[in-house]
């Protein structure tokens, strides 16, 4: 099963959880991305996501895909917040239910890279002294 | 032909947050699209990446827009 | 902060998501071994977990100290229950919150490794016709 | 020298169920005891593994045991 959310509400990690409960599953492993309090030493206030969201969900879905074919997993879940987050929230959960859990391993965190580099999801660190886009230039 | 530029992220600022309606050369590709932005919004060249998206997919530079085509403009994602 | 556990009672990741809760983290790793319902093609009933506890407490946190000096994580969560287990149950989880998420990725799979090889735990499955000790014999 | 036996796991059912004490020479090894352990229960030779704790620590054949120790025996661990 495959479950992808883009959501303006809290996470809940139990959710993505029980997405991927399984009788047959041997393990599940899951990444929970929390927003740090700094950046390079630097004092980080809030967060905010800004998505392209039918295109993200798109993407997020290839990934799923991907880690069904690729590592036979079970079941995926993988929830993605957008909206402004305070330090300690969460912007990700990705979880993922293999029989064996070496593959659950290495599938979450094919996830979390690919999803870092091919979803349109942009991210704007705010400072006490103003706000960048994270990543844009070198 | 008419194609809408719909910019995300920091390509929202750059652009001070407008969609806009381009009138481009019938098959112009999307290489065309990205020199004339760059032109007219030389803050383009500045970004790691410019990667363009049509019907929510990744479009390439060789890729020919077609009339009524939205290209979302794509700067460096940074989810998670 | 460690927070080794070896317990009777359900165990609750929420818990250990908690433990490893941390604002200067970037992301955490968990890992919940669930119970199958099958090895090999054979129908499990049940599992029973048996433990050595105060040297598999012991076992555990040297697991967990060699992952707060080699990874540099934050905060290392390592719960794992005891007793009879049915299909579905959770016998162990482990979460790991690093500054950078491929640390918690790399430290959470050598905790589940190294685990299986050195705490003193045994898993006894329970099949329709009889039971057996994992790993026991060749 | 007495020395306390205590199995764990299928430890336990080979020796059926009992914690034992041996009365070993004073200054025997982890491998002696070993050794002793299969010729009295044979079964142990079948394990994928063998090994002893004491005082909560593993220790290697070269051990040599103290009158009063406790040894724990470890068969092959499958936690998870």
């Amino acid at each position: 099963m495959i479950d992808i959310q883009i959501s303006e509400n809290p996470l809940v990690p139990q959710t993505c959880q029980d997405a991927v409960a399984d009788p047959s599953a041997g393990g599940a492993v899951i990444f929970l991305g929390t927003v740090r309090n700094q950046t390079k030493g630097k004092k980080v206030i809030k967060l905010e996501f800004e998505s392209y969201v039918p295109m993200a969900v798109k993407e997020m879905h290839k990934i799923a895909e991907t880690i069904v074919t690729k590592w036979g997993a079970l079941h995926v879940s993988m929830h993605h917040r957008i909206g402004l987050l305070e330090v300690g929230e969460i912007p990700v959960i990705i979880a993922v239910a293999t029989a064996h859990r070496q593959a659950a391993f290495e599938a979450c965190q094919y996830a979390i890279n690919t999803l870092k580099e091919t979803v349109p999801i942009w991210k704007k660190e705010i400072f006490e002294d103003g706000a960048v886009w994270v990543s844009a230039h070198p | 032909m008419k194609i809408k530029i719909v910019p995300f992220g920091i390509a929202k600022e750059i652009m001070q947050g407008s969609n806009i309606t381009l009138d481009l050369d019938v098959s112009a590709s999307i290489a065309d699209l990205k020199k004339i932005l760059k032109e007219e919004y030389p803050d383009f060249e500045r970004l790691n990446s410019l990667k363009f998206a049509i019907n929510e997919n990744y479009e390439a530079d060789h890729f020919q827009m077609q009339e009524g085509d939205e290209v979302v403009i794509i700067p460096p994602v940074s989810g998670g």
